[in-house]
Parts: structure tokens; C-alpha cells; sequence
């Protein structure tokens, strides 16, 4: 069977997806793409709870799937939320404009 | 009526509270009634006391009276207690006496000052630590009077606030004495471990019980007792503050700084003489002192212009005359002499008030002369004054300094050596007072003068007069306080160049200030010698140096760390919070995507952590 | 009982002037001075004593007791053994006295001054009052610490609020120090009382029972440190002295006055009562670092009183130098050097209270405290001139007057035990006139300064109200300086007492 | 044969996946990064299939591809930026936008119609039905479930809340200046105590 060389492969794609996503985060200064790339991400983690999972071929990775996606879109609902008050009151979505944190 | 022994320092102290208590705002009639009239009651009283006092046998004539105990702890237990003997009573003599006289001729003085009430407030507190000190039965109650009249004597020579000068002459006295007394206190507190008492009939006859002769013990209390009675007396080294303090009114100089206070340490050492008995050294030391602050003060004497300024160092002269006779183990001369003292040095600055007084308060010799025709009265008192501390027979001062100089050369502390210098302390002594008579009452007249006339102004004056004239003939009852010294003989030789010099002195004066012959003022007006006479007008360049060691560094240190360096070291700690605070803050810089990037790789930290050590 | 009472008084009183307060600033006023009436006359019944036999056993305890005058024991918290343990000796008696007076006064110097939230100033007034009498008289070591910190808390406030221009930092600076060394104090107090548990297997918190604990000596040493360094704090003592020239200095009136007076005395108490008693082994090695913390205190404090130009931190200084003596006197532990400490917190506290209600007294009427903006105050101010040499005069220790007795009898005891300490201390004598003479002339000698031009006429002397408040403490220092038996007798059977706990008898 | 060709698919649909994201990340207009999105999302979720999980390979279209998607839209539409949007318009119509993206989903397509149709995922990894995730959602994952639901409802909320345009109410920071006005006046007039 392929299973054991195929999962490691799924898992290194799975990594890929998440650095790259990690790359999109920190490069981007937009921030719906930080958002989108933080999906990607989100993605990258489901789909290795998933080959987790059937490689076992048990349901649990897929439920930690569900709570991820679940997750993601409360999170996505919420930031994008944000998003849209930090353009009204800046006028930008460059995340660089936001520094009241700044210690 | 010796029951009313403690009404002479009471009534000074009452007129003190009852002055006070008016704030200065009663009449100056009541003032002075107030002020004068309770140094002359003292006065009263003490002669009263006196009177019974030479009724008792000879054996009996000690005075004790219990007022109440003052501290107590452990084995101490000091009384308000008062002590009358002698040598006590000769000094309240003196003080109330005297005292009351220059309050008489004060009320006059100052009459017109604005602060007339405040002088006799200072005054009366002054006469009463006076006699506390005089009569104390233990070294504890002797410190307070010791303390309380340093406290007037501030008080009065600062008396003229508004000048700074005269704050810091003031200033200048407390301290120095101070420094003294530290000592002083020093020695108590070795006293009181070594014999546990401070009773000083108790310490003096356990001091003879304890330590044999030349005790090490004894010798450094009775050399750190000889620390305070140095500063009060204004002895060498603690000197330099005597001169400054004639910034005071001039009949508290009279009063305090010639009769009375500065005297102190010769009573002190006289009252603890047994102590010093028991140490030749110390002996040795007071008698050191004694000489060369005679000498020393009566060179600067020579060349001070200053009129006050030069009866200032000559207190300073005769009172280490004084001390050199304590040094000798002439007790009872030095007592004598400080009598004495009193009437011919309070005389001349009482009659020096008047003269100042009446030239508009120009103190300036060179700025007087020819003031004979002026004021007759204090020119004659003037004369007797001088010829007392010239030590001229047969005034007061004669006999006295005459006692002293017969004992110097027979004594084993004193000798040959020291004797010459008191000799030619006492020709100095000639020089500068006759000099001082001479270019003040002769010569052409310089300034304007009013002489200032009056009952208050003349009395004194000339009952001081009378006093220093004849006071040489007084018997002081110091047989049964004070060891006798018995009669010494010296060779007539001796006798004759004692007495002689002085008249040679005044002489040399005469020729010099009178006569003004030119060869010998061309002597002392160019060369090594006016060099010297600068050397001599600055005190020896004590003050100079006092300076230099103490007072600059002291202020530039304390100028140096006025914010107190300890302060730093919070200060370390919260800068070095602050600068954690920073570089911390740095990492906070508000950049959503540098906190993304520190959180993964915070993260992969913790992971690598996780995976390899796992 | 009085003691609870006294207690109790003052935080109910000082509870009730807070909330008058909202009615109107008098009735608080006229609220606290009725409690502190009040509290003082409780106080004044707290010399006769309510204790038949002075040597009374404390339940549970056969240490050496002292000679307790008062005693007051109820169950607090048993599960930790903590007790509601309340017990005056003389030296208690005395201090507690010598806090309602200067409550007194405080009250006095407070009236015209505080103006903004008035109930509440009283209230912390009263409850630091409150705090500071519960200290001298508590002896169980938690039921100490709890009044130890509700003394801090509201002087706190009354930095802070009601301060002057820097009252934020200074009442911080205070807090830190204070605070940071109470921590000590307790790690100290709990690290003691479990050793006890240990060794005895019940728990307590009282002082007697904590007598005489077999430690050891390295332990024994850091626990006297925890002690030690806190008490220092607030003695305050070189080198954690710093905090007392700022708050005392932007401290309103009231506020230094109580600090001065009082609150620098709980640590001289806190050394007395607690650091030798309980650790007599630890503090006898201790000594030779206690001594010359306290020399150099004397003498760097007077040295840098000298040089200061602001009144307020000047007398501060000279409060540091006076507690050296202080410091010096209890380390010496001999009967004389005891009672001498004791008569100079009395002194000190009569005196450095006068020093800071005149420096008070000066800003509110010249709105300065720079010494350089005064000058020739005699001729405008005569009745206040001559209160400030008083009290100046009282500071550099003259004969008579409060300060020298308690100067006099620490020197002369500690030259009995350690000479060297004694001699180098004496030098204050010199330097102590230096500050206070420098005081004297710079405010009120020479000619009025430029910045005092015109307003010099049109300033207030002192009034009856403040005659009234300086004449007392003024009779309260000739009293002591003439007949300080009338203290002493209160003192020396307690001390004898003490003394016996600590080293050499 | 089969797995040669299960490999293939799997290694292409990684491929695509890879590419299409890099390709999102590096987009300089967010509706082409959407795009790509959509087409990383759709070949996440054929990976998912191949591994034997048909549900959650149809929640990742359903959810991703659709609902999220949908969001992000909405968001950038009602960003709506001024002048820039007018430029977006027109670059918008250039097939540089949706070239690659379409090119990519197409590559998916290929690759995904003959996985549907060879039966790969009886022999790919173990097939893990929807009933067997559902018995364990709501056997011992049952907190989860409720946790996810939560977690939605306060999304929702959150998003409703802070999302919600401004009201010109005047209350409520009225109350907010006045409270810190009070506090002023607790510490400010004692400056002139001084």
C-alpha cells in the first residue's frame, strides 16, 4: 500500500500550504489577504487532521476538521466585521497604518 | 537665708519668662525694671548669702540644695542641685555684680534700639545659665548652664539681625565652642564609666580614691575637660571666634565675652581641679595653652585698629593668664585674677560703649584721638582700666597677675621658660593698651563727639573704676574650695623685672604714640616688620586656616552632595526597570504582522523544544 | 480595655468625620476634635494602671513578661493562632500619649489648611492615628502588621491627595519603600512563627510565646535582617532613608507633622520591642553594623540637612540625623542608652512635629519654602521667629529642652558599651548647630530677601489658634528637657523588663 | 495501475494546490487572491476525497468555496475603494484576473472527472463515511459540537456587533467623557493646594 509514503506526503503538502499561508500573512500588508492567507493556513492544518485521520481510519480527524472549519468561519465573520470598521475609521486596509499598539 | 540660694539664677530666669512673656510690647520703663531689677535682686541675694556665708566657720562653708531630681537612669541621677562654696560664691560675686552693673549701664546703652525689650530677655536668660553653671552640683547641670549661656552669647552677638556679618560672627562662636564642648561631653561620658557619677564632689574625691597620680585616665579627662574650657575661653586652639563676637552690642562684650562667660573654662577647671591635680601632664598642657595664647593674642593686640577688636584679644591675653596660673596650681590666683579681670575689662568696654556711642559708632582707633577734652569721665575711667590690665600698681590687676607670675617661676609645670613669656606677655600687654590709650585720648581730634551723660551712663562706670582700682585688696573665700597654694618665694630680682617691665612698656608706648618719634614708627612701618604686623593683625592666620581645613571643605562637600548621593540608588534600580521597559517596548511596535511572525517562531521554539528534548 | 477603646474610638470617630464631611468640612472638624478629645482623655487614664499584678502570665506562655500595664486578649482567627493580643507597658504608654498629642496638633495645623475634601482628610488622619496606637500597643505579630499597613494606606493618601507640587512621586516613592519593606516584614514574621510551629507544634502569632525560639544562628540572622531592614525603612536609617526627604517634604502639614512625629517612631518601636527580644543571638552579632548604621545616619544626614535650601527637606534631614541617635541608643541596650532613645523619640517627635508645623505655617503664608526667598522674618514675624528659634534651638540639642536628654543619656549610655560609637556620634553636637543656626539665619536673620519685597508687610504673624498649637508642644520640650522624670518613671520598669530579654541584662 | 494513477491525481491536485496558493498570496487585487482561493480550497478538497473523507471534501466547497467566499466578496465589495475601484473595474475585465485561476481549475477538473470515475477511493486510504463522523460528533465529541456552536454564535454576534454601521447616539459616550471628567475633578483642583 501507499498509505505510509502517501501520508507524509499529504503532511509535507499540508505543511507547504501552511508556511505558505504563514508567507502570505506576514508579507502581505493588506488585510484581507492576511485573511485569506490565514484560510489557507486553516486549511493546511484541517487537511492534516484529515490524513491524520485515515490513516487511522478513524472519524476523529474529521471532526477536528468540522471544529476547524467551524473555526475558521466564525473567525473569518469576526475579522472581516473588523475589517470593515478599521476602513471606516482609517480610510486603508494597510494593517502597517495600525500601530495604537505600540508600546 | 541660704534656703534662698536658688533665687539668684530663679529671679534672673523669672525676669526672662516675665520679658517673654510681654513679647516686647511692654513699656521700656517696665522693661527695664524688669531686666535691671532681677540682676540686682540676684545681686542682693548673693550679697545676703554672703554675708552669713562668711558668719560660718571655715570648716562648714558648703552649701547644698536639692531643687528637684532632673534625669534618672541607671546609676545616674543627676539633680537640679545647687552647690555653694567658695569658689562659687566668688564667682556669683562677679557675675551678679558685675552683671547687674552693665545691665545698669546696658539700659542706658541701648535704651534706644527697637529690640531694647529683646536684649534683656536675652540678657536675663543669660544671667541666670550663668549662675546655673556657677552653682551646679554635677557636671550635667554645669553643662547646661555651660550650653544655655553659649546660647545667649549667640543670641547677643547677633543681636543686630539684619546684618548677615553679624549672623555669621554669631554663628561663627556657637560653633567653635561647640567644638569644645563635644569634648567636654566626651569627658563627662568618660568620667561617668570610669567612676559612675557625675557629682563632682563625688567624682573628685572617687577620682583621688581610683587613680594614682599620673593616671592615664585622668590625664585624657582632664585634657578632654580642657577641650571645653579652651573653646569657652576662647583659648588657643579654639580662639578665632572672640574677636568676631565684639559684633555684638557692647555691653554684652562687657557682660559675656570679658567678664563673665569667657571665664567659664577657668572655673570649670578650677571646680575640677583635683582631677588635674592628679596629671601633671594636663597640668603641663593648661599651662602651654596658657602662655602661648597670651603671647599670640598680644602680638595681634599690637596691630588691631579695631578698639573692640583689641580689648578682645586682650581678654583672650588675660585669660590665658588665667589658665597659665591654673596650670601652675595657683588656683585661687586665677580666680582672683578672673575677679579682677572682670572689673578692669568690663570697665574698659563699657567705657569703650560710651566712647563708640559718642563717636557715632566709629570703632576705628586712628578715627578717634584727642577724645580727652571730649569725655572726661570715660577718659579717666579709660585710664584706670588700662592701668589695671597693664597690671600697674596698685591697681587690682597688679596684685593679681603679680600672684600669678611669682607662682609660674616657682612651679614645677611652670618654670623659667614659660615665666619669660608671661613677662613679656605682660610688657606687650603695656604696649598695645597705652597704645590704644594714647591714639584714642590724644593727638588731634578726628571726629565729632557727644558724650553721652546720665546716671545710667556714669554709675557704672565709675563704681567699675573704684572696683579696679582697689579690687586687688579684696579677700575672695577660696581657702576651703581650692588647695592653697602658699607663698612662693622668688628672687627680688625676679619681683623687680615683673613689675618693671610693664612701666618699661608703657614707656615704649608713650614714646611711640604719644611723643610719635619718627625713627622708631620707620621701624614698623616698612620691612620684614610690617610683614609681620600684617601676620599678627590676621590672628596668626588661624582663621585663614580654619578655613582652608574645615569650613571650605565642609561646605564644598556638603555643596557637592546637596542631593544626597544615597538617593542614586533607587534611582539605579528604576533606571534600570526603565531601560528593561524600553527594549521590552521595542518589541512592541504596533506591527500586526511582526507580532504574527514572533508568535510562529515563538511557537517553532517551542515545538523544536518539544520534539527534540521530548 | 482602654486600649481597645482608644482604637476603637478613633476609627469609628475618624469613620464619622469622613461622612460629616459630606455634610460640611466643620462638622468634621469639630467631629474628629471630639474623638481626639475623646482618645485622649482615654489615653490619659491609660497611666494608671489596669492590671493588678504587672507581671501578669499571658495564657499559654512562661516567657519573661515585662511590666505590663495593660492587657487585652480575645481569640481572633484559632486556626492560624493568630490572637486579638493588645498589651501596654510603659514605653507603649508613653508613645501612645505622645501620638494622640501630636493627633492634636496635626488636627490644629490641619484646620485652615485643608480645604478640599475635608471628611475625608480626617478620616485618613484618624485612621493613621488609629493605626499607630494599635502598633504600640499590639503584640501579636499579625494583629502588629495589620495596624502596620492601615497606618501606611491612608498617610499614603494624604501624600498624595493633598500634597504639594511633586506629592505623586513622593507619595509613591514613600509606598514602595514602605510597602516593599513590610513584605519583609512579614515573610520575616510568618518564617518565625512556623519555626515556632516546628519546634513547639502550636501555632502562634504572639509576641510572648515567640520569645526565646531556639533558631538558627545563620536562619536566626536573616530573619533579624527581615526585621531589621523594615524597621529601618521607617526609622528611616542610612541607607534606605531617601524616601523621608520627599514626603516629608511634599507632605501637607498634618502630614509631615505625624510622619515625623509619630510614624518614625513605630520603627524605633518595632527595633525595641521585636528585633533584640526575639532575636537577642542575632542582633548582639548584628551590632557593630546597627552602630555605625546609626553613626552615619547622625552625621551624613546633618551634614546634608546643612545643604539643603528647602526648609521642609532640611528639617527632614535633621529628622534622619536625631533617629541615628535613636538607632544607636537600642543597640546599645543598656539601661541608660534605652531610656535616652526612648526620651528622644519623645523629644524628636515634639520638636521635628514643631519644625514642620512652622515650615507649614511659613508656606502658607509666603508660598515658598525656599530658605533663599526668606530672610529677615524676625522684624515682620517676631512671634513665629521666635517659635522657629525655639524649636531650631530645641533640634541642635541645648540643655533643658526635650532633645538634649534623650541626645545625652544615648550618648553617655553608649560610650558605657562602645566608646568609639559614642565619640564619633558626639561630633553631631558640632554639626547639629551648623544646620539649625544656618536655618535660624537664612529665614529669619539678615535682610529680607528679594522675593519677600512687598509681601513681607502684608503677612499674618501667628494667630491664637496657632500659638495655642506651638505653645504646647514648646511646654511639652521644656517639660521634658526640666523634668523628664515625669516620663521616665513610666519608662524604666518596662525597660528593665525588655532588657532582660535582650543581651548582657 | 491504479495507485500509479492515484498518485498522479493525488501529486497534480497537490500541484494545483501549491500553485494556486502562491499564486493567491502573490495577487495584487483581492478578488484575483479570492479567485485563487477558491481554486486552492477546491483542490484541498479533492485531496480530501482521495483520502478517503467524501464530507469533509464536500464541507470545504460548501463552506470555503462557498459561504467564506461569498463573505470576503461581500467585504471587498462594501470596501468599495473610491477612485481605485474604477481602476479594479477595468483590470477586472482583463484576463490576467481570471486566466490563471481558470486555467488552474481546469487542470483540477481534468484530473478530478477520472478520480470520480475510477472508484479511487475504495483504493485509496480507508474510506471514513459521514455516519462514522457523525456517530462520533455526537458521541464523544459532543462537547466540540456544542463548542463549535458556541463559538459560531458569538461569531455571529461579534460580527453583527462590530460590523453594525455607527449610530449617532449621544449616550453612550456622554457617559463615557463624563465619567472621566468626574475623575478629574477628584484629582485636579488639589493642584492649588500646593
Amino acid at each position: 500500500m501507499v498509505d505510509v509514503a502517501l501520508i507524509d506526503h499529504v503532511f509535507i503538502l499540508a505543511a507547504i500550504l501552511f508556511c505558505l499561508g504563514l508567507v502570505g500573512v506576514l508579507v502581505r500588508r493588506n488585510i484581507i489577504f492576511m485573511l485569506i492567507s490565514m484560510e489557507i493556513m486553516l486549511n493546511a492544518a484541517g487537511l492534516a487532521f484529515i490524513a491524520a485521520g485515515s490513516a487511522w481510519g478513524q472519524p476523529d480527524g474529521q471532526v477536528m476538521f468540522l471544529a476547524v472549519v467551524t473555526l475558521g468561519a466564525a473567525e473569518v465573520a469576526v475579522a472581516l466585521g473588523l475589517t470593515l470598521l478599521l476602513f471606516r475609521r482609517y480610510q486603508s486596509v494597510d494593517v502597517d497604518n495600525l500601530k495604537e499598539l505600540r508600546g | 537665708m541660704l534656703d534662698w540660694l536658688w533665687l539668684v539664677p530663679g529671679l534672673p530666669f523669672l525676669g526672662f519668662l516675665i520679658l517673654f512673656a510681654g513679647q516686647g510690647k511692654m513699656p521700656k520703663r517696665w522693661t527695664t525694671l524688669v531686666g535691671v531689677g532681677s540682676v540686682g535682686l540676684a545681686a542682693l541675694v548673693t550679697l545676703l548669702i554672703a554675708v552669713e556665708f562668711y558668719g560660718t566657720p571655715e570648716a562648714a562653708l558648703t552649701y547644698r540644695q536639692t531643687l528637684w531630681t532632673w534625669m534618672e537612669a541607671g546609676s545616674l541621677k543627676p539633680g537640679f542641685s545647687l552647690y555653694l562654696d567658695g569658689l562659687a560664691l566668688s564667682m556669683l560675686f562677679v557675675i551678679t555684680g558685675v552683671g547687674f552693673l552693665i545691665h545698669l549701664y546696658a539700659s542706658g546703652y541701648m535704651y534706644e534700639d527697637e529690640d531694647f525689650p529683646r536684649f534683656f530677655t536675652y540678657t536675663n536668660l543669660f544671667v541666670a545659665a550663668m549662675v546655673m553653671l556657677v552653682l551646679a552640683d554635677n557636671l550635667v547641670l554645669l553643662f547646661l548652664g555651660w550650653e544655655g549661656v553659649g546660647l545667649c552669647s549667640y543670641l547677643l552677638i547677633g543681636f543686630w539681625y539684619r546684618d548677615p556679618e553679624n549672623g555669621r560672627c554669631a554663628r561663627k562662636a556657637f560653633i567653635v565652642t561647640r567644638i569644645g564642648d563635644t569634648a567636654f561631653a566626651i569627658g563627662l561620658f568618660l568620667l561617668f564609666r570610669e567612676l559612675g557619677t557625675l557629682d563632682i564632689q563625688d567624682a573628685m574625691s572617687a577620682a583621688t580614691a581610683t587613680w594614682p597620680r599620673d593616671s592615664g585616665t585622668a590625664t585624657l579627662i582632664a585634657v578632654l575637660l580642657l577641650g571645653g574650657a579652651v573653646g569657652k575661653s576662647a583659648q588657643l586652639p579654639l580662639q578665632t571666634w572672640l574677636p568676631d563676637a565684639m559684633a555684638g552690642p557692647t555691653p554684652v562684650s562687657a557682660l559675656i565675652h570679658a567678664a563673665t562667660m569667657v571665664t567659664a573654662g577657668v572655673y570649670l577647671i578650677a571646680r575640677t581641679h583635683v582631677l588635674f591635680q592628679l596629671s601633671t601632664d594636663a597640668m603641663q598642657l593648661v599651662a602651654l595653652v596658657g602662655v602661648l595664647t597670651l603671647l599670640m593674642s598680644g602680638f595681634t593686640a599690637l596691630t588691631q585698629t579695631d578698639l573692640k577688636r583689641i580689648l578682645a584679644y586682650s581678654t583672650i591675653s588675660q585669660i590665658g593668664y588665667m589658665f597659665l596660673a591654673l596650670g601652675v596650681g595657683a588656683w585661687s590666683s586665677a580666680i582672683f585674677h578672673l575677679m579682677t579681670h572682670a572689673f578692669f575689662k568690663a570697665l574698659l568696654f563699657l567705657t569703650a560703649g560710651s566712647i563708640i556711642l559718642s563717636v557715632h559708632h566709629q570703632q576705628d582707633i586712628f578715627k578717634m584721638g584727642g577724645l580727652r577734652k571730649a569725655l572726661p569721665v570715660p577718659f579717666a575711667t579709660f585710664l584706670v582700666g588700662c592701668l589695671g590690665l597693664t597690671a600697674l600698681p596698685p591697681t587690682s590687676g597688679f596684685f593679681s597677675k603679680e600672684q600669678i607670675l611669682n607662682a609660674v617661676w616657682s612651679s614645677p609645670t611652670g618654670g623659667q621658660l614659660i615665666w619669660a613669656g608671661a613677662v613679656l606677655g605682660a610688657f606687650i600687654t603695656a604696649i598695645y593698651t597705652f597704645r590704644m590709650f594714647f591714639i584714642v585720648f590724644f593727638g588731634e581730634q578726628q571726629t565729632e563727639a557727644h558724650e553721652h551723660k546720665g546716671f545710667k551712663f556714669h554709675v557704672p562706670l565709675i563704681v567699675l573704676a573704684v572696683l579696679a582700682a582697689v579690687g586687688g585688696f579684696f579677700h575672695l573665700p577660696l581657702t576651703s574650695a581650692l588647695p592653697h597654694a602658699g607663698h612662693d618665694h622668688v628672687p627680688l630680682g625676679v619681683e623687680v623685672t615683673a613689675i618693671a617691665l610693664p612701666m618699661v612698656g608703657v614707656l615704649l608706648a608713650y614714646l611711640l604714640f604719644y611723643r610719635q618719634i619718627p625713627a622708631l614708627r620707620q621701624l614698623f612701618e616698612t620691612g620684614p616688620l610690617k610683614s609681620l604686623a600684617a601676620f599678627f593683625y590676621s590672628g596668626w592666620a588661624m582663621d585663614w586656616l580654619y578655613d582652608r581645613l574645615l569650613v571650605k571643605p565642609f561646605v564644598a562637600l556638603a555643596r557637592w552632595n546637596s542631593k544626597d548621593l544615597v538617593d542614586q540608588l533607587p534611582a539605579v534600580v528604576s533606571r534600570g526597570a526603565a531601560l528593561f521597559h524600553r527594549l521590552l517596548s521595542l518589541s512592541q511596535n504596533g506591527q500586526l504582522r511582526y507580532y504574527v511572525a514572533t508568535m510562529a517562531l515563538a511557537s517553532l521554539v517551542v515545538m523544536a523544544v518539544a520534539v527534540y528534548t521530548g | 480595655m482602654q486600649l481597645v477603646w482608644i482604637i476603637v474610638c478613633l476609627f469609628a470617630g475618624g469613620a464619622c468625620a469622613g461622612i460629616a464631611g459630606r455634610i460640611s468640612a466643620d462638622a468634621s472638624r469639630w467631629l474628629s476634635l471630639a474623638t481626639l478629645v475623646v482618645a485622649g482623655l482615654l489615653g490619659l487614664s491609660l497611666l494608671q494602671p489596669s492590671l493588678q499584678d504587672p507581671s501578669v502570665l499571658i495564657a499559654g506562655s512562661d516567657a519573661p513578661q515585662g511590666q505590663w500595664l495593660h492587657l487585652v486578649q480575645a481569640i481572633w482567627i484559632p486556626h492560624f493562632g493568630i490572637q486579638f493580643l493588645l498589651a501596654a507597658d510603659g514605653i507603649s504608654v508613653v508613645l501612645i500619649l505622645l501620638t494622640l498629642f501630636l493627633g492634636f496638633i496635626a488636627l490644629l495645623s490641619a484646620w485652615k489648611e485643608i480645604q478640599q475634601r475635608v471628611g475625608f482628610f480626617y478620616f485618613n488622619l484618624l485612621w493613621t492615628l488609629a493605626g499607630v496606637v494599635g502598633i504600640f500597643a499590639a503584640l501579636d505579630l499579625f494583629l502588629f502588621f495589620v495596624f502596620w499597613e492601615v497606618m501606611l494606606i491612608p498617610m499614603f493618601l494624604i501624600i498624595s491627595i493633598w500634597g504639594h507640587e511633586d506629592r505623586h512621586y513622593a507619595a509613591m516613592k514613600f509606598f514602595i519603600y514602605t510597602q516593599a519593606s513590610s513584605l519583609l516584614l512579614l515573610a520575616a514574621m510568618l518564617a518565625l512563627v512556623f519555626i515556632h510551629w516546628q519546634q513547639t507544634d502550636s501555632l502562634s502569632f504572639s509576641w510572648f510565646d515567640l520569645l526565646g525560639l531556639d533558631l538558627d544562628p545563620g536562619l536566626g540572622m536573616v530573619l533579624m535582617l527581615g526585621f531589621f531592614i523594615a524597621f529601618l525603612v521607617k526609622l528611616p536609617g542610612v541607607p534606605v532613608h531617601n524616601w523621608l526627604p520627599d514626603a516629608h517634604t511634599q507632605a501637607p502639614t498634618p502630614g509631615s507633622v505625624i510622619l515625623a512625629g509619630i510614624l518614625l517612631k513605630t520603627g524605633a518601636y518595632g527595633l525595641l520591642r521585636f528585633i533584640i527580644p526575639l532575636f537577642p543571638d542575632a542582633a548582639a552579632q548584628f551590632t557593630p553594623v546597627a552602630l555605625t548604621l546609626g553613626v552615619i545616619s547622625i552625621l551624613y544626614a546633618a551634614k546634608l540637612a546643612f545643604a539643603q535650601n528647602d526648609i521642609k527637606r532640611l528639617i527632614a534631614y535633621t529628622s534622619i540625623s536625631h533617629m541615628g541617635f535613636v538607632l544607636i541608643g537600642i543597640f546599645s541596650w543598656n539601661a541608660i542608652a534605652l531610656q535616652g532613645a526612648i526620651m528622644q523619640m519623645v523629644g524628636h517627635g515634639l520638636s521635628s512635629a514643631g519644625l514642620f508645623a512652622l515650615a507649614g505655617a511659613l508656606q502658607h503664608r509666603l508660598h515658598t519654602r525656599a530658605l533663599d526667598a526668606m530672610g529677615g522674618l524676625w522684624s515682620s514675624l517676631p512671634r513665629l521667629a521666635a517659635v522657629a528659634m525655639f524649636f531650631a534651638i530645641a533640634a541642635l540639642g541645648l540643655p533643658g529642652l526635650g532633645n538634649f536628654v534623650g541626645e545625652f543619656l544615648v550618648l553617655l549610655g553608649t560610650f558605657q558599651v562602645h566608646a568609639t560609637t559614642a565619640v564619633v556620634s558626639a561630633l553631631a553636637m558640632v554639626v547639629a548647630p551648623i544646620y539649625a543656626l544656618v536655618l535660624l539665619q537664612k529665614g529669619f536673620f539678615g535682610p529680607p530677601s528679594a522675593a519677600l519685597a512687598g509681601k513681607v508687610d502684608t503677612v499674618a504673624d501667628f494667630g491664637s489658634r496657632e500659638l495655642l498649637m506651638m505653645g504646647a508642644m514648646m511646654l511639652g520640650l521644656v517639660i521634658l528637657g526640666l523634668f523628664p522624670r515625669l516620663v521616665t518613671v513610666y519608662l524604666q520598669p518596662a525597660l528593665a523588663g525588655l532588657q532582660q530579654l535582650g543581651w548582657g541584662g | 495501475m491504479q495507485d500509479t494513477f492515484f498518485l498522479v491525481i493525488f501529486y497534480v491536485t497537490a500541484a494545483v494546490a501549491v500553485l494556486s496558493t502562491l499564486l493567491m498570496i502573490s495577487r495584487l487585487n483581492a478578488v484575483h487572491g479570492l479567485l485563487y482561493l477558491i481554486v486552492s480550497s477546491l483542490s484541498l478538497a479533492i485531496i480530501f476525497y482521495l483520502l478517503g473523507a467524501p464530507f469533509a471534501a464536500a464541507l470545504e466547497v460548501i463552506i470555503y468555496a462557498g459561504a467564506i467566499m461569498i463573505l470576503f466578496v461581500f467585504v471587498v465589495m462594501m470596501l468599495n475603494m473610491g477612485h481605485k475601484g474604477v481602476e479594479q473595474e477595468r483590470q477586472w475585465l482583463k484576463p490576467g484576473g481570471w486566466i490563471g485561476p481558470g486555467l488552474l481549475a481546469l487542470v483540477l477538473f481534468a484530473v478530478f472527472v477520472p478520480a470520480l470515475s475510477g472508484g479511487l477511493v475504495s483504493t485509496g486510504p480507508r474510506l471514513v463515511s459521514a455516519k462514522a463522523v457523525g456517530i462520533a460528533l455526537f458521541g464523544p465529541y459532543l462537547l466540540v459540537v456544542e463548542l463549535a456552536s458556541f463559538l459560531l454564535l458569538a461569531g455571529l454576534i461579534g460580527a453583527y456587533h462590530i460590523a453594525r454601521p455607527p449610530e449617532i447616539t449621544g449616550d453612550d459616550s456622554d457617559s463615557l467623557t463624563s465619567a472621566r471628567h468626574h475623575d478629574d475633578i477628584a484629582i485636579e483642583p488639589l493642584q492649588g493646594a500646593g
